[in-house]
């Protein structure tokens, strides 16, 4: 899948030895990957590997302090969030991008509010966000009780769903999703899941990071894994087990030994 | 093994995990509600203590007077606050701009249009750089406003001093403005057909000359009102009243989000700016002077009103409904112990009582009502 | 019947020199037997004072006192009074315009003349180059001081803007007197707030009694320092006639319809080395 | 195992029919539960459910609106998390309760400085308190570079690990791990539940939040799933299969359609 | 399949993902050290435009005397920024304590020693009052500091009418304290014998009777700089130093891990109330009087000398150290202006626009050194 098809049509993100530093910490030190129409790409590393701060550097958050970025195969350079959603890129950060102290309405429409009205009465139609809003809350499983209440006062997986449904609805060409099960209970997470497949139907690519590799096996086309701010490799799902993977993930740390011990569950 | 009750909750818009709450209850909810709160209890202060001429017709307009250009400032600073920054300059930037106005209009002979278009423009314009210096050094606006809080009050005594050949005071603007309407827009009194009406009828106090005691709503107060309610519209209502609150909760998110948090940082500083040329516009055309203390400490008062309105320091949350009532009190405990019979050294004993027991009332009201713990 | 008098002025309570006015104020209610309201923006603020002008006309007193620093934002306002038959008596400046706004007379002397025979008489002295200590720059009064000081002074005059901070005064005195040794005077505002610390500046740096130190209104340490030869003597407006005269000469039209026909000055009244001790003990009270 | 111990000796942790208001939400409506020490329970239950504010009240964050609690046999009620700490109970929040702009040695030792020296020059040993915290992290497979580091600044995962190394360090009696899971890696989840059993051995209660039934069946001897704010029930580890467990916790939607879909991998 | 390279990192001390860092680009991350490349700015700023007696030893006592009173409440009011809250009525707090120390000394004829331990327990009282109410209430402390800052700057004025019979400052205050060691621990100069020894040496200037023109060190900046070290030392090497910025950092998480947050911060109100009683005393026993004005806006010098000194406005972050540069830095720029020829009418333009360029240099540069976005 992966060589025959980027021939034809460009993938909809690239990007090639993708460098950043913070100050003296190198979060990445060069790394590579592509995405394509219709593929989900799962991103896999451990912790502190630098999946977060690449995906950032794809949504326009932080600008990568070297390498090239490609879209649609021509080169860009976001110098803020809002032009990676003008250029299609919706993305569910791992800290959710929300705003406690605002209603789940408001965080959901927030930067792409529907206006109506003619300029000098132009406004937002409050009450049909918090139906749209409902509703899409509604298919992620969760049923909220007031569209007005705070996000603030809502349970760590149910402001997860907010920012899942969120990327989801805006989605238009790539949904970036760092994280989006680590939360969610058994119901939402086959939800997310389910969410994930129906987007890659409709034709859009995914990059999808979790540290589940059940999850990434279940949903991912390929598999890019990262080690300490590098590449260690891409895989077809097809070429790799979900066990490689697994040994792969964790660097080849004294995994077996552990889960062994408890059983073989993880 | 326990037993174990099935009950799954269906996706019905009741449900069983809320209390019912009254609606006294839901708008007691809103963040200005506390501080209509915290005006009754000092209306009924004053009620039982002051001279019965505060509640007079005339008694009112006197407190509205100076409220309504208090509180101009303060849905401003209000609005700012809600987006995250300060402005410590205000009150410098409403003697800097009267000194512009001032200047336009004597020194150089301008008609009143174009002296205030310049005024506003330049207000703007300075509040837009205070807003890019903020955004680009990302240095706290306290101190960044604090810096133009001297430059602009140092200014504005350099400017009145090379306007008037040596004087701190700027006189005369009153004979070089002719009266005409849009003089009227920014000063004397509105509605004043209705209360020679109403004094011709009988229905309020009038001299002994026919001339009614009030003559009219001093036009500050209608800007007052305007402004509240449009600001209120704009923040409940419109994208930009969302990117404001989104700007100031958590900047980050919300440009992670797609808010221009810049841009709509720079338009709240500008605004801040305009608000303060517009209160200057008003007190220098109804004075026919102005001064190099013009406004002294006005920034720290519009920020107590705004506070008292319920807005939160840190940014994110309020109202400018909440800073109108706050203006409203405020105005009210300043003007309103010159009716009482306290010795005035004992002044701001009770203005900061006052303030103290109005925003503790607000507080305590409003954690009572919504059961927040 | 109850004569109530409310008095309106620019200065803060707090103001050692509005301190005395409002003393006196104070007394004169006592001596005529009428109430009084003593009423002060809580800064140098002229639109507040309109206001506040505004409010004591609503309630209707027996009589009005007010300063008037600047009769283009106040005049409408004290206009309004004595359209609504409220006699009015303008207290410390306004004087020349206080019969055009209405009112029945000026008791005080304007704050420019006085700096300005402050500064005929240090000339006379022998001062040549002076810097006048203003602790309160744009307040319209200090500024005034200061144009009379250097009017009447005809040498080179410095402006020198420094806080109420003592300890910040001191310093700025003592800056500029090694920066610019050719200072030969120093002229106070305000004699707590900006005379005694110029006076330990001038000790600081050595030149006590080589300095001729002057400064607005009294206070005993200041005084003292004339008395001894240190200071070379300290404008008295008698301010304390400011408050008392208005509220007897008011109390006297509200009861029997009398009123001097003219205007009364208090002062300056120059306080030096000779009359110095005297006042001391007065000052300290609160009545010079 | 349940009963007959119980008798014996008291529960550490008890607490019967607790109720949560917040304003008018209901986050919880009468709900008991138990663990005793050497014993792991597990806390499941949908997004929502209240899991979390339920170890709040055990944890002194908040106070319940109603109900008993007790710790081995006494009733309490504490004011502040102070008082939980005291009584030996060490917690890892779900919002992991960190300082952003702290360092991860002050982070790791707050609230519990070593201090030595005597009164008037009493201080902390931070090179002391460096070492331990750069060895802990160590023993949960995370080399931090610096420990002087702003904690703002490690990875999502990096932080969790901060703050499970730091409960586990500092826990007496019980520990409580909200969701310590989520963020991790395979290698540093392996860990986890490594560290969980070894407490366990030691003799500590340890109640156990997570939303994965494999980890939750990997190391807990109870289960006790909440709905909704209230009990589904408890269950003994030989009562109840992984299937089954996994329905109840999701409240019987309709997560076989789903499942089944993606392979039967979630 | 694209080949693996296996890196298995490991745990030795030096990590592949650090880029080497000099000492000084540690030095420099530190929150204070931007505050001393303000410092070096406005020197050289000085150094160029200024007269040269600036420089002299005088002239630098001269600032640093007042510096030093700015920078006892700064490194105070650093503190309780860095645990999240501000005191605005550290000002007012100043007038107070010297009406009550006056009181103590002359009205009721308290010996020395009781005095100031009335003035002390008095203000830590009155600061732990102020932070009980802000703690009990959760209102910001802005808005209760704020009352508080009008409450006590009134009943300093009350206070003084009746402890003098009616004028506004209390005087004689010099006359009853004798000269004793316990006075001159707060009062006059230190090190007098070190520099009697040096001018008579010739190495430091003398008036021409001998006497050194430099008595000595003042002890405020004795003080100053033994308050500096000892904040310094607590911040950063004890527990409680700890529990300050964690209660500034996040008030929530530091309290569920434990720390008594809402000690911390009662402690940290009534330290800051306890400064400015030191620097009241110091005063009043300098000046021999005290006045119902002094303090004035101290409040927001102490702040800004704070935050020049690298405070977050928020909490959480700071040093005490920058606090002590920082109120440098204030002196020097308001003293430092009567040293150069500038028109004085300049003087708060100079004075905004050196405070703004010494932040901004301070923040350019930190950001330079450590290589922050
Ligand atoms: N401060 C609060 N104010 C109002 N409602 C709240 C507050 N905190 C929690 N809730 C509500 O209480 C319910 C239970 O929340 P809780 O955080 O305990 O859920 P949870 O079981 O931990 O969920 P998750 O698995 O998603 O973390 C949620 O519906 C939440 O919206
Ligand atoms: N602002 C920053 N300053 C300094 N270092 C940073 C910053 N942000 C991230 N890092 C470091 O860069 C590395 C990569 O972080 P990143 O958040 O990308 O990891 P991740 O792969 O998302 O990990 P996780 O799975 O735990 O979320 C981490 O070691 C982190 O400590
Ligand atoms: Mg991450
Ligand atoms: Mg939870």
């Amino acid at each position: 899948m992966t060589d025959s098809q980027s021939q034809t049509a460009p993938p909809v993100i690239e990007v090639k030895n993708i460098v950043k530093h913070y100050g003296s910490v190198i979060a990445l030190s060069g790394v590579s990957m592509k995405v394509s129409r219709g593929e989900v790409l799962c991103l896999l590393g451990d912790n502190g590997a630098g999946k977060s701060t690449l995906i950032k550097t794809l949504s326009g958050v932080v600008r990568p302090s070297g390498g090239d970025f490609l879209v649609e195969g021509k080169p860009v350079a976001f110098t803020s969030p809002r032009d990676a959603l003008d250029a299609g890129i919706a993305t569910v950060y791992q800290d959710l991008a929300m705003i406690p102290l605002m209603s789940i309405t408001r965080n959901f429409f927030m930067g792409r509010e529907p206006v109506k009205g003619i300029p000098p009465f132009r406004h937002v139609d409050f009450k049909y966000c918090s139906e749209v809003t409902r509703e899409e809350m509604h298919k992620i499983g969760i049923d909220i009780r007031d569209p007005n209440q705070a996000v603030g006062t809502l349970s760590g997986g149910e402001r997860q769903c907010v920012a899942i449904a969120r990327a989801v609805y805006f989605g238009a060409k790539v949904l970036i999703l760092d994280e989006p099960t680590s939360a969610l209970g058994v119901a939402q997470t086959s939800m997310v899941l389910k969410y994930i497949h129906q987007v890659q139907q409709k034709g859009l690519g995914v990059i999808f990071i979790t540290h589940n590799v059940r999850h990434a096996f279940a949903v991912g086309n390929r598999f890019t894994v990262l080690n300490r701010g590098k590449t260690l490799g891409t895989f077809d799902k097809s070429e790799i087990s979900l066990e490689e993977l697994q040994n792969l993930m964790a660097g080849g740390k004294e995994l077996q030994v552990i889960s062994h011990e408890l059983g073989g569950t993880i | 093994m326990a037993p174990i009750e099935q009950k799954i909750g269906d996706a019905s818009n009741s449900d069983e995990r809320i209390k019912q709450v009254g609606f006294l209850t839901h708008m007691m909810r809103r963040p200005e509600l506390g501080a209509v709160a915290g005006l009754i209890l000092v209306v009924t202060f004053f009620f039982l203590t002051a001279d019965r001429s505060m509640f007079s017709l005339s008694g009112v307009m006197t407190i509205l007077a100076p409220a309504s250009q208090l509180g101009i400032l303060a849905i401003a600073a209000a609005l700012l606050m809600i987006g995250g920054e300060f402005d410590l300059s205000i009150g410098s930037m409403v003697a800097f701009a009267g000194l512009i106005f001032g200047a336009a209009l004597t020194n150089f002979g301008q008609p009143l249009w174009i002296s205030i278009i310049i005024t506003m423009l330049l207000a703007a314009a300075m509040g837009a750089v205070n807003g890019q210096i903020v955004i680009r050094t990302r240095l706290p606006s306290f101190i960044v406003t604090l810096a133009f809080l001297f430059i602009l009050r140092g200014l504005t005594l350099v400017g009145l001093k090379w306007a008037t050949g040596g004087s701190t005071q700027l006189r005369g603007i009153g004979e070089v403005v002719g009266d005409g309407l849009l003089k009227r827009l920014f000063s004397g009194v509105a509605f004043q057909d209705l209360f020679s009406w109403l004094a011709a009828h009988g229905l309020i106090e009038k001299f002994d000359n026919g001339v009614p005691k009030v003559t009219g709503v001093p036009v500050s107060v209608v800007w007052f009102i305007a402004i509240a309610g449009l600001a209120t519209w704009v923040l409940l209502r419109t994208r930009s009243g969302n990117w404001v609150f989104a700007a100031g909760g958590d900047p980050n998110s919300a440009r992670n989000s797609g808010v221009p948090v810049d841009r709509v940082k720079t338009g709240l500083f500008a605004l801040t700016a305009c608000a303060a040329a517009l209160v200057a516009i008003i007190t220098v055309l109804d004075a026919g002077s102005t001064d190099a203390r013009r406004g002294f400490q006005k920034e720290f008062e519009a920020i107590i009103a705004a506070v008292i309105g319920g807005c939160l320091l840190t940014g994110g949350y309020g109202s400018a409904i909440g800073a109108f009532f706050g203006a409203i009190i405020f105005g009210l405990v300043s003007i309103g112990l010159t009716y009482t019979k306290f010795d005035s050294d004992w002044f701001q004993v009770f203005l900061g009582s006052m303030l103290l027991l109005a925003v503790l009332f607000n507080n305590f009201i409003r954690r009572k009502v919504t059961g927040e713990r | 019947q109850d004569i109530n008098i409310i008095a309106v002025t620019h200065g803060q309570a707090n103001d050692p020199f509005w301190s005395v006015v409002k003393n006196g104020v104070s007394a004169g209610a006592k001596d005529a037997g009428v109430s009084i309201d003593y009423r002060a923006p809580e800064t140098f603020d002229m639109v507040a004072m309109s206001q506040l002008i505004d409010a004591a006309v609503n309630q209707k007193p027996a009589g009005l006192i007010v300063s008037i620093p600047d009769s283009s934002a106040l005049g409408p306002s004290i206009q309004k009074a004595v359209a609504a038959g409220i006699p009015v008596i303008s207290i410390n400046s306004g004087s020349d315009v206080s019969k055009s706004l209405g009112a029945l007379l000026h008791v005080g002397q304007d704050e420019y003349s006085a700096g300005k025979a402050a500064g005929e008489k240090l000339k006379e002295m022998g001062g040549k180059v002076a810097i006048c200590v203003n602790q309160e720059v744009g307040n319209v009064s200090l500024d005034q001081r200061c144009k009379g000081f250097s009017d009447g002074f005809a040498g080179t005059v410095t402006v020198l803007p420094v806080s109420n901070d003592p300890a910040d005064v001191r310093a700025k005195v003592k800056a500029a007197l090694s920066s610019n040794p050719d200072i030969d005077t120093v002229m106070a505002l305000g004699a707590s707030t900006a005379g005694e610390p110029s006076l330990a500046a001038v000790a600081d740096a050595g030149m006590t009694g080589k300095i001729k130190v002057a400064t607005f209104d009294l206070s005993a340490d200041f005084l003292k320092a004339v008395a001894a030869g240190d200071a070379a003597f300290a404008i008295d407006q008698q301010q304390f006639l400011q408050g008392y005269l208005p509220v007897v000469f008011l109390a006297n039209y509200a009861k029997y319809g009398l009123i001097p026909g003219g205007n009364v000055p208090s002062g300056p009244n120059l306080i030096t080395k000779e009359k110095a001790a005297q006042v001391v003990e007065l000052s300290a009270k609160g009545i010079r």
